[in-house]
């Protein structure tokens, strides 16, 4: 089996799902001749042409907002927005038109456009070169959130994405986007939205985690393990739909958790799990919920690693959650 | 082409707008009129009455409570059928709010139309959105939105999307003349510009957004101006001239088929009622305003012209008017006793299929006491 | 002293203010003759002028982007968002450029811009004029975020933003706009932001509430009462920076937490109190954590009833958390 | 007046800019040069230098790794200095990031600036953005954004908020030609037509936006022509004619403060280096479009007009280089030696003071042993 790194992965399933399927289209800024500024669309423009690999006038509003009318006339739109720091201007077409566009319109008008964006710190980028928005969609009813951390899931999930019909924000890890490497099948396959995995298995206590984040928790594991801990990892993959069974299951396992993000803390995605976990297992809960997170302020440039939840600060919650 | 104005050519707005008839319903001297046969003639004078009909009810209903919610098209209604009128059935239509006639001469029913105000079990769209949001995939109008400009970069996705496709569709985008300073309107013009997409910006410059006036809305000479900003072609015309808006229809549709890409259109008309049923226009404009404006009614208008193609009769229009009421009536009491969507609905198509969390919200729901729910007002 | 309802105790506020303070000045669409389309700037345009009460174009982004220059320069502008529906053409300005400003320039340009907009449903308008976007703003550091939910605090809370060095967001529940009616004293004071209020005070358990759905609890409140439940009712008045002592102090009291609002459930500002609490007072709790909440769908039109959460809804989990 | 056009008169991509010296330096026939003293124009030809040093040198330092990221803007020069020095000290700029030279011209020192690239304790702002977003309130320079086309309805907003003040200030904001395809291009300058703002875009058009050249950003025929769709008047100048620019923003700063409203500039140039040190431009254009540009360059050609004006010598060259480079090694050294900013400041200035949870997570993270931090690379 071949290995690559995630943005390999991410352009062989869109060279896969565009010879398989002619409705797949790409659009955005510089993803045409240039293939993109992280490479992630390079060899489509010369393989589909300007009519299915499109370079965009400078205005992500557009982007979107011409996504979704193509996928209303039945196009399978996969735009990328260049960081997804920028995806703001596009807010509003994401946030009140397309994830309401079947709803509003009692079921008549799906618009399954696939939104690929790379989001998150650790490239030295400040603040709009780093953010990690995922709080903002998942609590946005009508989308369906998606962040993989290896190529092999960021394959087989952007593939079961396209081919949904449910529109879907598909937030790359960019920090992992060349480091994180591993065996990719050639051919189709898929990995379903909606299912979390557990990539640690442990007993003492459970750490729910996500893209990039999955790197620097495994880290944190074993210099846990090393201390004489036990973790649990879930990695959650997909944000919503939740896999609220196997974090649960866990949990009740466990009975002691750490929820790690890059965001912000404050109404993080991790708000979401805490609760979830107080509203459905808290007679399992043997210690307080404890979330490392991104600290409330903007993203900053120098201290960007005080910022960013290091596998020290991880080490460090579990170790404190794990003798609590 | 009837009226085209040439790329570049600059339209100004001290220019009077195109025009085809006068307030007499005269065909004015020297200008082509595009062709519009008896049968069809007839059929787009029933469906400006219709519109002017319905809005009148809707009106009194919602003043007497009985609907929650209206907003009336009073003296636009050439726009709707201007605009419409030139497509095929199988070309798409991005309304915003104030073109019903559009749905109407698509074959939307009255019925249809009235279960959408009401949000009963019937509606289209499932008593989801508020009353004038329609949606009717079965004719190409496209879910109506409340953010204003939303649907013009959509359209112009649509219309790209149909010549990628090597179909011949085009889309159709309706606007006010505030949708004008959006950040949309800009970001859509400009792709559609760049794509040569075959999309018809029309935007009704009815002189008001609630209670902003046109000159508050930007500083250019004219609406139609602002295609230069784009490399299309803007032309202004008489928004209550409906020979006059299908002759710079035809025109745009004839270029967006052929692959010349996009036009703007402003066609010049007034808002005679208030914004909506919860507007009251008297706090801010001169009542002289809708005065002079009732003079170039776009209905009386049509009504002359067809007189002078002897195809109007005093019983012609009782007809009309009689079908046009029975039939609001039926539908109307039908609505109303067509009780609300099933509260289970309240969860489907958020996505294609339910996902847990929403499966668990919903049986939840269902396990309380039924919560009072009066739809329709 | 006088009654107002809550339009009229924020018209007051901006009326006090301006004549107080020069640097005040208010714009928005149809904010100015005709005085707001909920009239809460009815009158300022005929005191102050229209340089500083300003009709704008219909874009919400120019409105935004137009009162940070202002305020860099040193006004105090009060933006107006029609329908917080409306506000996500500004988001880019809002969420990457206001909350952002002082921080990136080092503290240079402090960008002290309020934004005043109704928000959320029981009005019949559909997802377009119903929405409760507070969890967007509460996760986006740099800015503070003010719900009120009667006359007397609207106008103290609203002089307590302007006058404040910080961007707000101030949510105003237009439910409640006109019901909501009370003493309000004529002059100048203020309600300081950042402090929440017991409403009602109970020993058994803790209801973590704002905005219009204040109310809405106190309306369940009473039901509970009669059935023999003692709730305290805890009224956050301000959600970021949150008065979290009151919060766990009262439910260090109770042990008992139900949390309600109206936005969608799913990473909604509810998540955030629950994962504080299951971070800071897990010991005390004898219950799992209950939050009533907006469905995970669009906002709906003829359900609106069914989709708010309604006194029965909340009197049925203050029982069920009560007996857990 | 020396260039401007009237109100609605419309400019043409067909039609050259408008430009006052040829590539020799010479004054061409029948246009009026503006006044540049011999000081002032020395200072000038020092500025352009100045930033073609720095660049130079902070591309080498991070190719070395020695700077974690540059933009550079050969090629770009005159913009810089064409639109700062019309200004008075009191008006405001907005810049985007490839305006250096504006900030130099006010007093920014090479060390601050230096300071900022490596985001050291003394950066102005503190190490909280990338390298090349500066920000300096004391010269009025607006903090630069990244996201494209945001700072426009800003300075929009600042001009207004000095007219409603009853102050003379202008604003000043630069642009690349691929943010007029943002929104924000669009509603900020909408709304400067209609409040009639003391505000002057300066659009620098250097063909690229990263790999999208400008025709695939617009069909129209030329970035000025889009201020006809704002009523303000729009005009073309050549952007590596220092002199030309200096004129055509003297008009433009003399309408904004006689209240005679915006002016949108479009200056034609060219981004010779890629767009930024992430970038690879032989990826995506032909290498005989730079070294076509090369022979406007427009350093070359304001050193052969100082040169025609006798105010030019190798010697002065020489003396100013040396200058330029001591001055900017003293300031290399300082910076990289001079420590990241304290830990702590990473929560100051969100709010104008700390609420508790800030508190909070500060005292969490000093706890915490101290990760590696490495500023500047
Ligand atoms: C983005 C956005 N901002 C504000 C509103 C509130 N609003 C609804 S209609 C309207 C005026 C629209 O005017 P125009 O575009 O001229 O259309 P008309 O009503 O005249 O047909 C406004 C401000 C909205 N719906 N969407
Ligand atoms: C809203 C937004 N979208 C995308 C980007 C990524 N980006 C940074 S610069 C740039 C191109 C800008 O081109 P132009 O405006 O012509 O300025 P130039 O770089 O040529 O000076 C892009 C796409 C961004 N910074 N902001
Ligand atoms: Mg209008
Ligand atoms: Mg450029």
């Amino acid at each position: 089996m071949p290995v690559m790194n995630i943005i390999q992965a991410v352009n062989d399933a869109l060279k896969l799902e565009m010879r398989r399927d002619a409705r797949v289209v790409v659009l955005g800024e510089d993803v045409g001749k240039f293939g993109g500024v992280f490479r992630a669309t390079s060899g489509l423009f010369e393989e589909f042409g300007k009519d299915r690999v499109m370079d965009t006038p400078l205005a992500e509003a557009g982007i979107i907002g011409a996504a979704i009318g193509m996928a209303l006339y039945g196009l399978r739109p996969v735009p990328e927005i260049q960081f997804a720091d920028f995806i703001y201007p596009a807010y509003d077409q994401i946030v009140n038109e397309l994830a309401k566009f079947r709803y509003r319109s009692g079921g008549q008008y799906p618009a399954p456009v696939v939104i690929r964006t790379p989001y998150g710190g650790g490239i030295r980028g400040g603040h709009y070169h780093s953010q990690s928005p995922e709080a903002y969609f998942v609590h946005t009813p009508g989308l369906k959130v998606v962040v993989p951390s290896n190529p092999y899931d960021a394959k087989g999930l952007l593939l079961s994405a396209i081919r949904g019909e449910d529109p879907v924000i598909f937030l790359e890890p960019k920090r992992v986007y060349r480091a994180a490497r591993g065996e990719v099948p050639e051919g189709d396959y898929t990995v379903p939205l909606g299912e979390a995995k557990i990539v640690r298995s442990g007993s003492q206590l459970t750490v729910l985690t996500y893209g990039a984040m999955t790197h620097t928790c495994l880290e944190a594991a074993k210099q846990s393990e090393a201390a004489g801990f036990d973790p649990e990892i879930v990695e959650l993959r997909t944000l919503l739909p939740l896999d609220a069974e196997t974090v649960l299951q866990s949990v009740r396992k466990t009975g002691r958790v750490v929820i790690a993000h890059e965001a912000p803390k404050t109404c993080g995605y991790g708000a979401e799990l805490a609760a979830l976990i107080a509203e459905r297992a808290l007679l399992s809960l043997e210690a307080p919920i404890n979330r490392v997170a991104g600290f409330d302020t903007p993203f900053p440039y120098t201290l960007e690693n005080e910022y960013l939840p290091s596998p020290d600060r991880v080490a460090a919650a579990i170790k404190q959650t794990a003798t609590f | 082409m009837h009226a085209m104005l040439a790329k570049g050519q600059e339209p100004r707005s001290e220019e009077a707008p195109f025009s085809i008839l006068d307030d007499d319903g005269n065909v004015r001297g020297g200008v082509q009129a595009p062709e519009v046969s008896d049968e069809k003639a007839i059929a787009l004078y029933r469906g400006l009455l219709q519109v002017r009909l319905v809005d009148d009810r809707m009106m009194k209903l919602q003043r007497q409570g009985r609907l929650g919610f209206y907003m009336l098209s009073m003296g636009e209604e050439a726009t709707h059928f201007g605009g419409a009128y030139p497509l095929r059935a199988s070309d798409w239509i991005f309304p915003s709010y104030r073109e019903p006639g559009a749905f109407f001469w698509r074959g939307y029913s009255i019925k249809d139309y009235t279960n959408q105000l009401f949000g009963n079990a019937e509606d289209p769209v499932k008593g989801r959105q508020m009353p004038v949001h329609h949606s009717a995939k079965w004719i190409n109008m496209v879910s109506i939105s409340s953010p204003v400009g939303t649907q013009i970069p959509q359209a112009v996705g649509m219309a790209w999307a149909a010549k990628i496709s090597k179909k011949e569709d085009v889309a159709l985008v309706y606007f006010g003349e505030g949708a004008t300073s959006t950040g949309q309107f800009h970001v859509g013009m400009n792709f559609a510009g760049v794509y040569q997409a075959p999309v018809v910006f029309f935007c009704r410059n009815n002189g008001w957004a609630i209670s902003t006036s046109g000159d508050r809305q930007t500083a250019s000479s004219s609406f139609a101006i602002k295609a230069l900003a784009y490399g299309m072609p803007g032309i202004r015309v008489d928004g209550n001239d409906l020979l006059a808006i299908i002759a710079v229809m035809e025109d745009a549709v004839e270029r967006a088929r052929k692959g010349l890409g996009p036009t703007l259109i402003e066609a010049v008309t007034y808002r005679r009622g208030g914004h909506s049923s919860s507007d009251d226009p008297s706090q801010y404009r001169d009542p002289a305003e809708v005065v002079r404006w009732e003079a170039h009614d776009p209905i009386e208008r049509w009504r002359r012209y067809l007189e002078q193609r002897k195809l109007w009769s005093e019983a012609l229009h009782e007809k009309f008017t009689k079908e046009i009421t029975d039939e609001l009536m039926v539908a109307l009491k039908h609505a109303e006793t067509v009780g609300a969507p099933p509260v289970e609905s309240l969860f489907d198509d958020v996505f294609a299929e339910l996902p847990p969390h929403l499966l668990e919200q919903r049986a939840e729901l269902l396990a309380m006491p039924r919560a009072k729910s009066g739809h329709g007002s």
